[in-house]
C-alpha cells in the first residue's frame, strides 16, 4: 500500500489526483486544484505544484510525508494566440450624412430645406424652405422665438439641426412642428447653404425615406447616376430612428474595403493563399486542403501580414525562441463584424465594419518538463517522474466518466487551443491540438461588443445577464424576476448586468440583452461548434465523423453553461453521444490528466 | 385624479425660475409631465418625498431651501436618490429632471457631477 | 384633351391611374385604390374596378361622363399556395421525462431516488431514497407534513412531482429542502417504482445535469450502450431550468424522422429526385437544375406528395380547371422549426421539430380579361380595352421613380408570388414569375409560432411589437417607452402587444419580444431575399446578378416596413441600387401597373 | 423601514383562514412576501388602495365585508385592479393572490372567471 500523486501543469490550471496503490488495485483518494504559477513548462510551476499537491492532501487528511511517488504530465508542447483585423471601413467625405439616433429627437416627419445657422436666416429668406442650424450658444427658447417669427414673416422652416439635447423642448414651442434632430456634436461641420433633407420616424419606428436610395432621389431629384452614387449613405442609415442627409457637391460616403492581404499556406504537399477578405470559409478551405501545415505566413505590409507576425512575436518571446523558429501550423478563422467610430462623423456614428478573428496554433519546443520533474524532486525530496504524454493521460482520465467506453473520442476545450484524442477500441491513442479556444471566444465578444477589456468580455462569457429594471428589481436573461430589499445602486438602475458571484457588476453598453447574449452564443458556437467538428474529423481514423460514438468534454471551457450543450446538440446530428465529462463520476470536466496520471500508475 | 406626471414640491419661500427653471426642461426633453406645487414645508428630502409619494408616477422632485433632491416612493424619506445644493451648475439641475424621467421610462441615469 | 384611366386589377387590389391626354402628352391627375372583388379574372372583379374608379374621379373633381376610355391589364396567369410539413417527432414511449418548465419549481438541485405516491411511503422505504409523487388531492400543507414525518422517520425524500401549482408553498414548509418540480398535468402517468431525478436549478440558469447524457448516466448507472439509447432524452431537455427524468425498463424517447417523401421535378431537358427531409438548399439546387420547370410532383402516398396534391387541388378550384391540368412550375422551399406537441408527454411538453415550407407556383390558363373588358364596357357604358401585358406596364410604371433609368429590373412582391421584370437599354422587356411571396411569410411565421391563425400572424408580420410593461406605459421593440394617461386593460398587462392602427393587440405566446421579431424578420429574409436574387439571376440577360444596375421594389410586400430595406441592404453586395419604388414620386410602391397602363396610351 | 412586500388589509369583522387563506397561498407559490394587517374599515376597496398606498411594492389586497379587491397605488381609490365577492371559489382566492404577484413580477396574469 503506498500513495502516489499524478500532477497536471496546464497553462490556466495545475490539478493533482492523490490514489493509493495497493498490488493492481489504484484508488483514488482525492483531489486538488489551484492556479498554474508561471509559465507552464518552467521552474516557477513548482510554487502551483506544491499548493495544488496540498489541497488534495488536506481533502483526505494525509501529510505530504506518506506520498511515494509524484508522476506529472509531460505537456503538448502548443500555444495560441488570437488577433483581429477588420476589413472595411465607412467613411464620410464632406459632411454628408448624420446617422446617428438621439435618445429625444424632436417632431416626426420629413423636412427638406437649405441648411443656414439660425442666425443667418434673414428677409431674403422668405418663401424658401430652410433648415436651421442652432448651435450651442442658442438658448431653446430664443431658438423657438425665432423660428417662429420667421416662419411669420414667410420663411418656410422645414427642419432643424441642434447641437444640445433641445429637440423636445423646442418643438414644444414651435407653433407649427417640424423634425428636429439633436445632440449633433460636431455642428460646425455641417456644410451651409446645402439642400438637406431631415427624416425622424414615431417611438418603436425607423426611417423609411432617407433608408432607401430612390426616397434620398425623390427628395433631391438625382438623376440615375447620382443615385447610384448615394447608395452606401442610404444603405448606411438603414434602421436609425433618425437622420439628415446633406447634398454638398463632392460629399461622399464610402465603405471602403481595406486591403487585408493574403495568407500563404504552406503544407506538407500542397500550398495556397487565400484573400482574408474573402471570408473565413475560403481561409478554412484552404487550410483544410494544406493538411498537415507547415506553416502560415501573410502577405508584408498588410494586414494579414500585421496580424500573423504579432502572433510570431509574442510565441516567440513565450517560449524564448527565435522569432524565426516559430511556425504557424493551424489557424481558425471566424467573420465578425465589429463597431467602428465612422471617419468623418458629426455626431459620434458608429458603424458596423466586417472583421475577420484568427487563432493560431504554434508547435514550440518539447517542453522542459524532465526539468521541472528534477526541480520538484529536490524541493519536495519525493521522487517524480514524467508519468506520460498528456493527450493519452486524457482519455485514461476521460474513461472513468460514467457511460462510456473505448473507442472514445474527448475534445480538451483550453484557453489557447482545443485539443483532441482518440482511443480505439483495442486501445491505440492519437491526437491533435487545434488552433481556437477559451480565449478566442473571449476576444469575439470583447471586439463585437466594441468593450476593449479581455477581463470583462471573459466575465461576459462566464456569467449570465439580468437587467436592472427598477431600484429594487432585476429581470434575468430567462425572463425570471428578482427583488432586493435595500434599493440598488443607481449607477446601475436600468442597465445590463452580469451575474458573477452574488454580485452585480454593470455593462457600459447600450442595447439589450438579447443583443449581448446573441453575440455571446455566436462567438461559443463559431469557436467550438466549428472546431469541434474540426478535431474529431482529423483524428477519426476513418476520417469520417459518424464513426466515432462517444465523446466526452473536459478543460476549462466545457465548465462553460452553455458550451457543452451546444456541442452536445450539434453532434447528435452525426450520431455522436457527447457531453461534458465527469471525471470519477465526480469531478465534472476536471481531473481528467491527473486522474489518468494517477490511475495509469504500475508498480514496479 | 390627479395627471400622470412627475411632481415636484418647492419651499414657498424660493421662486423657480433661472437655473432651477432647468430642472423642469430636463423632463420636458425627456418627453414626461410636470406638475409644480407650493409648499411650506422647507426641507428638499421631505418635499422631495411628499412629491413622490403624490405622483401618479411615483417619482418627485423637492426644492427646498437646502438644495434639491430626486425622490422615489419606495424609498425611505430621508434617502432619496440623488441630492444636489442649490449652488449646482446650470446642467445638474437640468440632468436631475432628465433622470427623474429617465427613472421611470427605465433607462440609464446620466450621472451629474457634484451629487452625493 | 381627353381623359383616360388605366386600371390593374391584382390578386389583392384594385388600383386606377386617372390622366388627361393631349395629342402625346398624357399627363397623370389622380389614383384610387381598393380591394379587388372577388377572384381576378372575373366579372366579380367589376364592382371593385367601379369603386376604384370612383375613389380617382373623386380625387380630382371629375365625373365619370368626361372618362373616355378604360385601360385594363392583361394579368399574368400564375397564383401561387403554400404548405408545410414537419419531418421530425418526438416520441416518448412509457413515459421517461418531463421536460417541462413550471413558471415556479421549488427548490434547487437535483434529486434521486424511487417515484412514489406519497400516500404509498411507508415504513419500509426507511433507509430508501424517494420522489413523492403528490397528485391534486392532497393539500399542499398535507404533503409537507407528510413528508417532514417521513423524513423524520428515516425515509429519504429527495424530491417531489407534484400535480398542481404548489411547488414553492410545500418546500417552504419542509425541513429539509429538495426540488420539487410541480404542474404536472398527467401525474398519473408518472411511472411508479422506478428511479427518477429531478434537477431545478437556480433562477436565470439552466440544467446541466440532465441535459448531458454522461450526467444521466453518473445518476442512473448507465453502460455505454444505455447512455446511447437516452441521448436524444438528454437533447430534449437543454435549455430547461428544470426536469425529471425516469428510468422505466422499456421506456424511450425517439427522435423519429418521418419518411417526408421525395420531390419529382421535370424539366424542360432534366429530371431531378430530392428527399425533402434533406432540406431546402438541396431542394433548391434540384429546381435551379432543372430550369425550365415544366411540373413537380411528389411521392404518393408520403408527406411530400400531399403536401403538393393539397396545392393541385386549391389551384384546380380556384382555376375552374382539371387537377391534371395544373402544373406547378416554381417551388420555393424554406426550412424551419415548429413547436409541436410531444406525443407521450406527461406535462404538455412542445418539442421544436424540423419542417419544410413550400410555396408552389402554378401558370393557369389566360385569364379571361377580354371577357372582363366587355362586360365592363356593357355595364359602364365606356370603351374598355386590354391595355398591355402586366409585366410591361408595371416596368413603365416603375421608371417614374426618382432616380431610376433603363436599363431597369422590378420586383414585384405581391401575397402569391414574386414576379420579376427587366427592361433594357434598347427597351426590351421581359419577366419570370417564382413561387414565394407574402403568403409565405405569413404562414412562416404563424407556424413557427404555433399561432393557427393566418390573420394574427399576418398582422405580426405587418406591424412593430411592444410589451406592456406595467398597467400605464408599454416599451416598445427598439427600446423606447411610451406612457398612457389611463390604466391599460389588465389583460393585456405583461403581454406581447403588435401595435395596429393605434390599438394594443395582446399576443397568447410567452417569451420575449427578441424572439418573435427574429421569426419575423427570418421570415422575411427566408422568402423574399432568396427570391428577390433568384428572380435576378434568372432575369439578367447575362444570368449574372452583378449585370443589373437598378432595382426597383414594388407590390404589396414592398409596402412592409422591413423588406425593402434587407433586399437594399443584400443587394448592394452586387453593387446594385435597389429601393422601394416610388412612382411618380408619390405613390410609394403602389400604382405601378395603373400608372403604365395610362402612361402607355397612344392616340389612334 | 417598512418590508418589501404585498400589503394585505382586511376588516376586523374578518378571519383570515379558510378560502381566504388562499390568497396569501397564491402570492407565497409565486416568491412573494406579504405582510397582513387588521383594519376599522370594512370597505373592500378602500382596504384595497390603503394596502396599495402603504405597500413598498405598490400592491395591496383588500378584504373588506363586501368582497376582496386587489390594488395598485396608481390606480384611483374607488377602481381597483380586480375585485372578487367573498363567495367566490378557493381558485379563485388563489389566482387573486398570484395576480398580486405577477402584477409585480411582470408577468401576465391568470384571469379568474367570475371577477369584474
Ligand atoms: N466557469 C467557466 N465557464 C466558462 N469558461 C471557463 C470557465 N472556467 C474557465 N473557463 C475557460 O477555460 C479556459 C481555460 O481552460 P483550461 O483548461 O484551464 O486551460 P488550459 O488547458 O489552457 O490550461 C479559459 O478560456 C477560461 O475562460
Ligand atoms: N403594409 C404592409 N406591410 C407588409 N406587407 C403588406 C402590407 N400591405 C400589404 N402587404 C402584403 O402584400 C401582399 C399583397 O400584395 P399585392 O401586391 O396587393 O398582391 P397581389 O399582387 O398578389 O395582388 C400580401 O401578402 C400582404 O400581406
Ligand atoms: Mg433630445
Ligand atoms: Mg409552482
Amino acid at each position: 500500500m503506498k500513495l502516489i500523486v499524478g500532477i497536471d501543469i496546464g497553462n490556466a490550471t495545475t490539478e493533482s489526483t492523490l490514489a493509493q496503490v495497493d498490488g493492481e488495485k489504484v484508488q483514488v483518494l482525492s483531489s486538488g486544484i489551484v492556479k498554474t504559477t508561471g509559465i507552464k513548462g518552467t521552474k516557477e510551476n513548482i510554487k502551483g505544484v506544491f499548493k495544488s499537491l496540498q489541497k488534495a492532501l488536506e481533502n483526505c487528511g494525509k501529510t505530504l510525508e506518506e506520498v511515494s511517488l509524484i508522476r506529472i504530465n509531460e505537456a503538448a508542447p502548443v500555444i495560441g494566440d488570437v488577433a483581429m483585423e477588420t476589413i472595411t471601413e465607412t467613411i464620410i467625405t464632406e459632411s454628408t450624412m448624420i446617422g446617428h439616433n438621439p435618445s429625444t429627437p424632436g417632431g416626426i416627419g420629413i423636412g427638406v430645406g437649405i441648411s443656414l445657422p439660425i442666425e443667418d436666416i434673414k428677409k431674403d429668406h422668405v418663401g424658401v424652405e430652410v433648415i436651421a442650424l442652432i448651435n450651442k450658444d442658442v438658448d431653446f427658447q430664443v431658438a423657438a422665438r425665432t423660428i417662429n417669427n420667421l416662419v411669420k414673416m414667410g420663411v418656410n422652416i422645414t427642419g432643424a439641426i441642434v447641437q444640445k439635447d433641445d429637440a423636445v423642448l423646442i418643438n414644444n414651442r414651435l407653433d407649427r412642428k417640424i423634425p428636429i434632430i439633436d445632440e449633433v456634436l460636431h455642428i460646425e461641420k455641417v456644410p451651409v447653404n446645402m439642400k438637406t433633407a431631415i427624416e425622424v420616424s414615431e417611438k418603436g419606428k425607423v426611417i423609411s425615406m432617407l433608408s432607401n436610395p430612390y426616397g434620398i432621389a425623390t427628395l433631391f431629384d438625382l438623376t440615375p447616376e447620382e443615385t447610384k452614387m448615394i447608395m452606401p449613405l442610404s444603405r448606411a442609415l438603414i434602421g436609425n430612428r433618425s437622420a439628415v442627409v446633406i447634398k454638398t457637391p463632392k460629399g461622399d460616403v464610402k465603405s471602403k474595403i481595406i486591403p487585408a492581404g493574403e495568407l500563404n499556406i504552406t503544407g506538407e504537399s500542397k500550398k495556397r493563399s487565400v484573400r482574408v477578405d474573402r471570408g473565413s470559409k475560403e481561409i478554412m478551405s484552404a487550410i483544410k486542403a494544406c493538411h498537415p501545415v507547415n506553416d502560415i505566413y501573410g502577405e508584408t505590409g498588410t494586414n494579414a501580414g500585421g496580424m500573423l507576425e504579432k502572433v510570431r512575436v509574442v510565441m516567440a518571446q513565450l517560449t524564448d525562441q527565435n522569432v524565426k523558429n516559430i511556425k504557424i501550423q493551424d489557424l481558425l478563422a471566424v467573420d465578425t463584424f465589429v463597431p467602428q467610430k465612422v471617419v468623418g462623423g458629426m455626431a459620434g456614428e458608429f458603424a458596423m465594419e466586417n472583421a475577420i478573428g484568427v487563432a493560431a496554433m504554434v508547435k514550440a519546443d518539447k517542453l522542459q518538463m524532465k526539468m521541472v520533474a528534477s526541480n520538484l524532486e529536490e524541493k519536495l525530496d519525493i521522487a517524480v517522474e514524467v508519468g506520460g504524454v498528456e493527450a493519452e493521460m486524457a482519455i485514461i482520465g476521460s474513461l472513468t466518466t460514467p457511460g462510456t467506453t473505448k473507442p472514445l473520442a474527448i475534445l480538451d476545450m483550453g484557453a489557447g487551443s482545443t485539443d483532441a484524442s482518440i482511443i480505439t477500441k483495442s486501445g491505440e491513442i492519437s491526437s491533435c491540438h487545434l488552433a481556437g479556444a477559451g480565449n478566442m471566444v473571449t476576444m469575439l465578444i470583447d471586439r463585437e461588443l466594441g468593450l476593449g477589456d479581455f477581463d470583462l468580455a471573459e466575465d461576459i462569457k462566464k456569467y449570465p445577464l439580468a437587467k436592472v429594471e427598477s431600484l429594487f428589481h432585476i429581470r434575468h436573461e430567462d425572463g425570471s424576476v428578482q427583488f432586493f430589499d435595500t434599493q440598488l445602486d443607481p449607477g446601475i438602475f436600468a442597465r445590463i448586468v452580469i451575474l458573477k458571484d452574488g454580485e452585480m457588476q454593470p455593462l457600459e453598453i447600450d442595447g439589450n440583452i438579447e443583443k449581448i447574449k446573441n453575440i455571446r452564443r455566436e462567438a461559443k458556437k463559431k469557436v467550438f461548434v466549428e472546431n469541434g467538428i474540426r478535431a474529431l474529423v482529423r483524428i477519426s481514423p476513418t476520417s469520417n465523423i459518424r464513426d466515432i460514438d462517444y465523446v466526452v468534454l473536459v478543460g476549462g471551457s466545457a465548465l462553460d453553461f452553455e458550451i457543452p450543450q451546444m456541442i452536445t446538440d450539434s453532434l447528435a446530428h452525426y450520431g455522436i453521444v457527447a457531453g461534458r465529462g465527469n471525471i470519477r463520476g465526480v469531478e465534472g470536466p476536471r481531473n481528467a490528466v491527473a486522474t489518468g496520471l494517477s490511475l495509469s500508475y504500475r508498480e514496479g | 385624479m390627479e395627471n400622470i406626471a412627475i411632481n415636484i414640491y418647492y419651499s414657498n419661500s424660493l421662486k423657480i425660475n433661472g437655473d432651477l427653471e432647468e430642472i423642469l426642461f430636463g423632463i420636458e426633453e425627456e418627453g414626461l409631465p410636470w406638475i409644480v406645487t407650493e409648499s411650506e414645508e422647507k426641507d428638499s428630502k421631505v418635499l422631495g418625498n411628499i412629491a413622490s409619494q403624490s405622483s401618479k408616477l411615483g417619482v418627485g422632485i423637492g426644492i427646498g431651501i437646502d438644495g434639491v433632491t430626486l425622490h422615489h416612493d419606495k424609498l425611505e424619506k430621508y434617502k432619496p436618490l440623488f441630492t444636489f445644493p442649490l449652488s449646482s451648475m446650470k446642467e445638474t439641475f437640468r440632468m436631475l429632471g432628465m433622470n427623474g424621467a429617465r427613472l421611470i421610462k427605465g433607462e440609464p441615469f446620466v450621472i451629474p457631477k457634484g451629487g452625493k
